[in-house]
């Protein structure tokens, strides 16, 4: 891994150039007390001040309506357009955080599970995440009890970390190493910090260990239900989640023509698992809970290695009555 | 306690005796009737005929003003005052686009919500309680009580007694120790409307009305309107010639009527100002 | 507070009720609390921070169903309450519910009747923020407002944070849920997400509390409530205040007055 | 072919007033735009607010919503809650900045055959002099075609 | 998968004159799912309706779409020709291509293709449309007729001549209303009580009628058909059973002084009574609120006077309920309340009386036995005033409507006066005289032409008394707006018909409509004239509007006829366009939360409310439920239900929301 050195003018004036050269570049940009994501036409847009923005990244490969194919039909024939890869943009996202970064390899995970998804791949094929580490954390983060940090490089193609007037650039992927050498004359050389030193301190708030060796096997503990009796079933969680990869295929027909759409569905809703026989298997708040928690921490991990839980907080800030998931973590692995 | 007082342009002048026992009668039950600042006229009888949006804005000043003087109810004698007043807020309430646009023309702003009493309900509200306790020289004269036009019409709007059969002065002159009696001419035209122009006419319609209460021996006719009482009052010469008979009965505002059963002084109620002279007080 | 803590104890111990529905300290802001006996009742708080509205539960069926339940309720919540109660949804000996007054005072309600006459006696408290961002809103061409909300709503990512905090969107499927006819787009996107805050708003006409518990919800901060605020106003100005029988969609006045219709 | 703007007009109407009244119209011979085709409901109160709605997003450029006066419903009281429901409806559509200008509510009885045709004619008139309702149609085309409308869409996603 | 037929019609020429049918049938032939698509001349004539027969059998059509007139005119043809053919009816459906195109557009392409537009928007509804079978509902053939005036009287009397059983219900002790009190009739003045006396023998006598006199309808649920009426029987104090109508209690009772409501108070009666010789049935009641047993706890006169010991004071109100299938609602009218004419000095004069009393005067068995007298002195008036519109025809006093019977009455007691009283002087003050109806007009001129009734066209003013004379004030518009004043010794006014007291509770408890007047609203004002707007309940006689005799007797007879058709079969058969509430499979069975909104805004108490139980038999909640037999299919219900539970068939949201969408494809 590669560490460089960019000052702040230089990383503006790179992600001016990077926008120049036909890329779409993604970052954070605040509106009111919210921050989130923008594709940006000027680097005059982007606001750091944030600790976290409202949602995550994810909708860059894993949009929250996207139409994966259209029809015509004519005279008892079916035509169909199949899902066009060549029009998806090269993709720049800048200023996520590591957290949020992370959270496109449990994405892919899913994604990549069975059968691979085009239009997911072709998405993250063409972005490059440019990372940039927590100087500030409030209580409900806790990445660091998730195995995450603060400056983690997991999922970033470039880390940067504040440090000074500018930035400690690590270099993490080759995706990462092509952006940064096509225009490496804004870089200079590795800046010989401690990188530690100036990240956020973000306490620890449950072990992990334990929480493991208890969660796969509580799916009758009565925990569930106590802990979700506030619940109010949305799916704002699950929507703000970097992980969260549920989705409905919906049809947007118009007479003769239409065209199939995957949007974002959330396991929190009542109507999720209804059948259509009227039979729901997950019928009570506290089953769709139980649901959320043991996929994240037990289901995911056992099936495709990686826990669907990065520590961002974004659940618990979302939450309208304050389902703070750290909480409820640290309460089951203190079991 | 302080209440709006409109007088309108007859307290004013004709009939000031009728401002005079009503602040009077007001201020011996300790409320003050306030002068709404810069009032102007009502419009009365002419406005209307001429220029719709102007016979709502000439009140509709009236009451802005009102309003603007902090005033949340006001007193109008004046039968047609108190018709032009009522009518015109309630038209205006009615009519959401006409009121923008009259409040408009005034350049100032209105709620519309004004309480406007006349002398009657004025009385019934605030004086009516205490009355008898007041009364210390009943008024124990047989008369008849005469409502005029304005008082109660259009009563959809002024929802003010009856119609044909207004009872709210025969009801207060009992009250006062007078026996109010029956009669045929309670809401009969006075001929106001001709009271300069054709007195002729006005002679012949006040006639029947001063003829029938003389005639039933009522010893004076009770009136809440300063049209009413000047034609039936002022008038009495021609009322008289045309009658070819010499009737005496005077014509009395009901506030003076009540003030001299209060203990009220014949001057205090400017009973002097009236034509043909009560010849009991 | 220790007031609330003593009453509801009280009724745990009389076996007046089996859950207490209140307000427990949370992470920033008060949160719900479902004390299931009498020693959980010592976590309850009450204050003027306790702004969400708690009726949303009452008609969650796998918390109360069957139970006496007592609630601590908002001026809104007991708005939301007394609707219930004309849609049908609680039976009065099941429900002890207590008000905090502007004085902070807790008071006990024990009838509909009584909490009728509270709400009749007690001022809505005052959205001077709200009736302000509406007049803005008011101030616009239409083409500024049609600009304003399709940009707002054209955020909304369907989570039905909005919904789901709502008192009155208790049904067990809601008309975004239903597919035959597709009425709402279901999926996120500009004009779905506006015609499912119209249905929204339209089904809340005379039922609404204006709680604002849909803004407060949204996770991405969308002024919902705006809406729900202006159409209680608008039904409000047109049709007083709501009878005891239906709702102001489902009754109506011969003499109602508009000025559209030719 | 003329170039003027042809506006597409759906009009709801109750089967027993309106309905009616165009019967007449038709029985009468007098003329009228054929930009209107008329939906029959049973009654006004029957009529769905969303179909409104619907009828912009598919491509009307004006609705006419008519029925029976009030007093006359054939039902007795369909026409007034619908009358409710359009005071209301109509309101919250300005305060969001749909044009209620493409709106026409009317009372048009079994015996106006001659005022559903004028209904019909001044509100082809006023549509055609505002113009084809492009803003609430392009809402409702998300996802047209292509993967640049798809990044605008994420552009406000995340925005 | 649909096949759907499209039948173009060409009308003669009425269509095709400026719709290309051909190229409708031809475009509507490439609509996916359209089997068959053809242009005929006349679809409606007999080849045009066999080729929608054969084209159903051949092809197998599961839906038929005719593109020719208005459905109002043609639709039960076409849906019955389907029917013939082995279709559901309900799958046939009309679009207009001649009132709503082909006459009201020019010639053109855009004719043509709107002609298309309304075909495919058929086309798409038809495809949701879903077989319907039309709903019995079983009848109880038994009448309930409330009120025993003659309305209530010849309606009970031609629904049990026809073999039906009636209940009649009359709130006083006896039958015969308002005729009962009139002297003679217009216009052939023939005497009131002969005519009516034998018709209300015969309802007492009838085996088919069953009457309940000093009785009240206390509750009316169900529908048509299918009524379960609440009869209040309000307590007599006198067992008819043992009573023989001997007449010793009431000559014996010592509370004699009551002004008998018979006589509008112009004569007295005692605490116990019959309310007149005649009376049916002829048995005496207590009137509690004067009996001094009642108000002083001692008396019981007529207990020890009566022979057969028929007095029971103790017996409380009882109830019974009936099955009904029918109800007839004949409860009649009253006159205005005296105090509504303060300037006319009712109430205040005794010589001002109204109409009705004017009746009891100069009826024979009256309190003056037919002599004209005044009730302040008893002495014969020699110049009488008659007032017309007394409330009627008023807006100003809130009464607009004309009460349609006083112009003849007028003139008959004119022309009594002037028989009576020879040397008599009347005068009556009119604004129209409204005399249309069989000799009405000629037995106006006969009262001012033969017996000199001085007819003035003018408004009275105001009635005041003066020296013992009642002075009237009026105006002779006639005389170019003359002021009158005629000195009378009597006034009657032709007080306004009202609506009966007790109206609008009434028809709050059997859910009919009153107009603003609280007369009872017909269904509608031409066509269904004794019909309400809920089905199965009748109205008869001045409890719709004011009317006169023979009026009252033949609406009376029409609701006895519908009563009567209505019984003529077993059940009942009507439309299936009616309103459902989903039962599906999921969310407990129904979507429908059970908010019950509405149930308050349902015109006809549909919506009941039905228990979903589960196999314990415990209520697992509680939902909607339409009862068909009330819905009469408007559907406000459908789009006012939030989720969607609630809809209707033949209208259902699918297929309005197929047909709005159906246009797009265009």
């Amino acid at each position: 891994m590669e560490r460089k050195y960019i000052s702040h003018n230089s990383l503006m004036n790179w992600l001016t150039q990077l926008n120049n050269e036909g890329n779409q570049i993604y970052a954070p940009v605040a509106k009111g007390n919210k921050t989130d994501y923008k594709h940006i036409t000027s680097v005059e847009e982007i606001s750091m001040d944030h600790i976290q923005t409202t949602q995550s990244a994810k909708a860059v490969a894993f949009p929250r309506t996207e139409k994966l194919f259209s029809y015509t039909k004519k005279n008892g024939d079916v035509t169909l357009q199949n899902f066009d890869t060549t029009t998806i943009p090269e993709t720049v996202v800048f200023g996520i955080h590591p957290c949020d970064a992370a959270g496109f390899k449990p994405l892919s995970g899913i994604f990549n599970w069975d059968t691979p998804d085009l239009p997911f791949n072709e998405r993250m094929k063409r972005t490059t995440l440019i990372a940039v580490s927590c100087t500030q954390c409030d209580e409900f983060c806790f990445c660091t009890s998730v195995n995450g940090s603060p400056g983690n490089t997991t999922g970033s193609d470039i880390l940067l970390t504040p440090i000074k007037d500018g930035y400690l650039a690590e270099i993490i992927t080759e995706k990462g190493k092509s952006l940064v050498d096509k225009h490496s004359s804004f870089f200079e050389a590795d800046p010989n910090v401690n990188k530690e030193e100036y990240l956020a301190q973000v306490p620890v708030q449950f072990s992990l260990e334990e929480l493991n060796k208890k969660i796969s096997n509580m799916f009758e503990s009565p925990v569930w239900k106590q802990q979700s009796e506030r619940c109010l079933g949305c799916g704002a969680c699950a929507y703000v989640c970097p992980t969260c990869a549920c989705f409905d295929i919906q049809e947007d027909a118009h007479g003769s023509s239409g065209n199939r759409l995957r949007c974002w569905d959330a396991c929190g809703f009542s109507l999720f698992t209804m059948h259509t026989s009227g039979h729901n298997p997950r019928e009570m708040q506290s089953q769709r809970w139980r649901q959320r928690l043991l996929h994240k921490f037990s289901y995911m991990p056992e099936r495709i290695s990686v826990r669907g839980c990065t520590g961002c907080g974004r659940c618990s800030r979302a939450c309208p009555v304050d389902m703070n998931i750290a909480e409820h973590l640290t309460e089951i692995a203190a079991l | 306690m302080e209440i709006g007082f409109y007088p309108g342009c007859s307290l004013k002048g004709t009939s000031s005796e009728y401002a005079q026992s009503t602040l009077a009668l007001a201020k011996a039950f300790d409320i003050k009737l306030k002068e709404i600042t810069d009032w102007n006229c009502c419009g009365a009888t002419a406005a209307h005929n001429l220029n719709h949006e102007l016979a709502m804005a000439l009140p509709a000043r009236v009451l802005a003003l009102a309003e603007k003087d902090g005033m949340t109810e006001i007193v109008v004698p004046c039968a047609a005052c108190y018709n032009r007043l009522t009518v015109t807020q309630h038209e205006l309430n009615q009519d959401k686009e006409l009121k923008n646009k009259v409040s408009e023309i005034l350049k100032m702003p209105l709620s519309g919500n004004l309480q406007i009493l006349n002398v009657m309900q004025f009385i019934d509200k605030y004086i009516a309680d205490k009355i008898e306790e007041k009364v210390v020289k009943p008024f124990d004269r047989k008369v008849v009580c005469y409502y005029g036009c304005l008082l109660v019409r259009p009563q959809n709007i002024l929802k003010f007694d009856r119609l044909e059969d207004p009872q709210s002065m025969d009801i207060l002159m009992e009250r006062i120790g007078a026996n109010s009696m029956d009669w045929g001419y309670k809401t009969e035209c006075c001929g106001a409307g001709f009271s300069v122009s054709r007195t002729d006419i006005v002679a012949k319609l006040s006639g029947k009305i001063v003829k029938d209460a003389s005639d039933r021996g009522a010893e004076a006719i009770i009136v809440a309107c300063p049209m009413c009482q000047s034609n039936l009052d002022m008038r009495r010469p021609q009322i008289n010639s045309y009658l070819q008979m010499n009737i005496q009965t005077p014509v009395m505002y009901i506030t003076q009527a009540i003030g001299l059963a209060v203990g009220l002084s014949k001057e205090e109620v400017g009973l002097k100002k009236l034509f043909v002279a009560p010849t009991f007080a | 507070m220790d007031e609330l803590r003593n009453k509801a104890k009280e009724m745990f111990d009389k076996g007046e009720i089996d859950i207490f529905i209140g307000y427990e300290e949370g992470t920033r802001n008060p949160r719900p609390l479902f004390a299931n006996n009498a020693d959980e009742t010592q976590k309850l708080v009450f204050n003027d921070k306790c702004t969400g509205n708690l009726a949303v539960y009452l008609t969650r069926k796998d918390l109360v169903k069957g139970k006496k339940v007592g609630i601590s309720a908002s001026y809104y919540a007991l708005k939301s309450i007394a609707q219930l109660f004309v849609e049908n949804q609680l039976k009065e000996e099941n429900l002890k519910v207590f008000g905090l007054s502007s004085d902070g005072q807790i008071r006990t309600l024990n009838s509909l009747e009584e909490i009728k006459q509270y709400l009749k006696d007690t001022p809505p408290p005052p959205k001077v923020e709200d009736d302000e961002l509406i007049k803005q809103i008011d101030a616009m061409s239409s083409a500024e407002r049609w600009a304003f909300w399709s940009d707002e709503l054209s955020k909304c990512f369907k989570c039905y944070a909005c919904r789901a905090a709502c008192p009155m969107c208790y049904c067990t499927k809601c008309i975004v849920e239903v597919n035959r006819p597709q009425w709402i787009q279901p999926w996120a996107s500009t004009l779905g997400n506006m015609e499912w805050q119209i249905n929204r708003v339209m089904h809340m006409a005379g039922r609404c509390s204006d709680c604002g518990s849909c803004g407060t919800a949204c996770p991405i901060g969308i002024p919902i409530h705006l809406l729900t605020h202006k159409m209680s106003e608008t039904v409000k100005a047109n049709f007083g205040d709501p009878n005891d029988k239906g709702n102001v969609l489902s009754t109506f006045k011969p003499e109602d007055k508009e000025s559209f219709i030719l | 072919m003329n170039n003027e703007f042809e506006p597409k007009i759906l009009a709801f109407v109750c089967n027993w007033c309106t309905y009616a009244g165009a019967d007449l119209t038709g029985t009468s011979r007098i003329k009228y735009a054929s930009n209107v085709k008329i939906v029959r409901f049973p009654c006004t109160g029957r009529i769905d607010f969303m179909l409104l709605l619907k009828a912009f997003a598919n491509g009307s450029d004006g609705v006419i919503v008519s029925g029976c006066h009030p007093n006359d419903c054939h039902y007795t009281s369909g026409n007034f809650h619908a009358r409710r429901r359009w005071m209301l409806f109509r309101s919250l559509l300005d305060f969001m900045g749909i044009d209620i200008r493409r709106i026409q509510f009317s009372w048009v009885s079994a015996a106006e055959g001659a005022k559903w045709a004028d209904i019909v004619n001044e509100t082809v008139a006023s549509i055609r002099e505002l113009g084809p309702y492009t803003e609430y149609r392009k809402a409702a085309d998300f996802l047209a075609d292509n993967e640049a409308e798809l990044a605008k869409e994420m552009e406000v996603n995340n925005g | 998968m649909s096949k759907i037929g499209v039948f173009v019609c060409h009308c003669g020429e009425n269509i095709s004159a400026t719709v290309d049918c051909e190229k409708v049938a031809e475009e509507a032939s490439k609509i996916t799912g359209v089997e068959v698509s053809v242009d005929y001349k006349y679809m409606c004539s007999d080849p045009g309706q066999t080729m929608i027969k054969e084209a159903i059998k051949e092809k197998g059509l599961t839906g038929v779409v005719v593109a020719a007139c208005s459905p109002r005119m043609h639709e039960p043809t076409f849906r019955k020709a389907c029917s013939e053919a082995g279709l559901n009816p309900y799958m046939c459906e009309m679009t207009n291509l001649r009132e709503h195109c082909s006459w009201v557009h020019e010639k053109g392409d855009q004719t043509t293709e709107k002609a298309i537009d309304l075909v495919r928007m058929l086309v798409e509804k038809t495809k949701l449309n879903k077989p319907l079978s039309s709903i019995k509902v079983p009848i109880h053939k038994k009448a309930l007729v409330i009120g025993g005036g003659i309305a209530g009287i010849q309606s009970s009397l031609d629904i049990a001549n026809a073999g039906h059983q009636v209940i009649l219900v009359e709130k006083d002790p006896s039958i015969g209303g308002h005729m009962s009190q009139l002297s003679e009739t217009f216009p052939t003045l023939d005497c009131s009580q002969c005519i009516l006396t034998p018709r209300m023998v015969e309802v007492a006598q009838h085996p088919n009628i069953t009457l309940y006199t000093y009785a009240e309808l206390e509750k009316l649920e169900g529908f048509i058909g299918n009524f379960k009426a609440t009869i209040r029987l309000k307590a007599k104090s006198v067992d008819p059973k043992l009573c023989t109508g001997c007449g010793v209690c009431y000559s014996k009772c010592p509370t004699k002084k009551i002004p008998s409501e018979f006589n509008e108070g112009l004569g007295l009666r005692t605490a116990i009574y019959t309310p007149f010789p005649q009376a049916v049935p002829n048995k005496p009641v207590i009137d509690k609120t004067n009996c001094t047993y009642y108000t002083k706890g001692k008396c019981k006169v007529c207990q020890k006077v009566c022979p057969t010991g028929a007095i029971d004071f103790d017996r409380p109100d009882e109830f019974i309920t009936e099955d009904i299938g029918a109800v007839v609602t004949a409860t009649g009218f009253n006159v205005l309340k005296p105090d509504f004419f303060p300037e006319y000095g009712y109430g205040k004069y005794k010589d001002v009386i109204t109409g009705l009393q004017f009746e009891r005067l100069a009826s024979a068995s009256g309190p003056t036995l037919g002599a004209i007298r005044r009730p302040s002195d008893g002495t014969e008036p020699k110049k009488i005033v008659f007032i017309a519109c007394a409330g009627s025809r008023d807006p100003a006093k809130g009464l607009p409507y004309c009460s349609k019977i006083c112009c003849m009455y007028t003139a008959k007691h004119a022309m009594l006066y002037q028989h009576k009283v020879h040397d008599g002087e009347s005068y009556v003050f009119y604004m129209d005289i409204r005399a249309a109806g069989k000799n009405y007009e000629e037995f106006v001129r006969r009262a001012i032409e033969d017996d000199g009734v001085n007819y003035v066209r003018g408004r009275v003013a105001r009635v005041y008394e003066k020296d013992g004379k009642l002075i009237v004030k009026g105006v002779d518009t006639l005389l170019g707006g003359k002021p009158v004043e005629i000195e009378a010794d009597m006034v009657v006014l032709a007080s306004a018909g009202v609506a009966s007291h007790g109206a609008e509770e009434l028809a709050q408890k059997m859910h009919i409509s009153y107009d603003p007047y609280k007369f009872f609203a017909e269904a509608h004002p031409k066509l269904k004239p004794v019909e309400t707007n809920t089905a199965g309940i009748f109205l008869c006689g001045a409890c719709q509007a004011p009317k006169d005799i023979p009026e009252t007797v033949g609406m009376a007879s029409g609701a006895a006829a519908k009563v009567i058709g209505l019984f003529s079969n077993s059940e009942l058969t009507r439309e299936p366009v009616v309103a459902v509430v989903n039962r599906i499979a999921s969310h407990e069975v129904s979507t429908c939360v059970g908010c019950f909104l509405c149930e308050t805004a349902c015109p006809y108490q549909a919506i009941v409310h039905e228990e979903i139980k589960n196999r314990a038999g415990e209520v697992i909640k509680t939902v909607a439920q339409v009862n068909p037999g009330l819905c009469q299919g408007c559907g406000t219900c459908v789009s006012f239900c939030r989720s969607k539970s609630i809809d209707i068939q033949g209208f259902s949201n699918e297929q309005m929301y197929a047909e709005v969408m159906a246009v797009l494809e265009a």
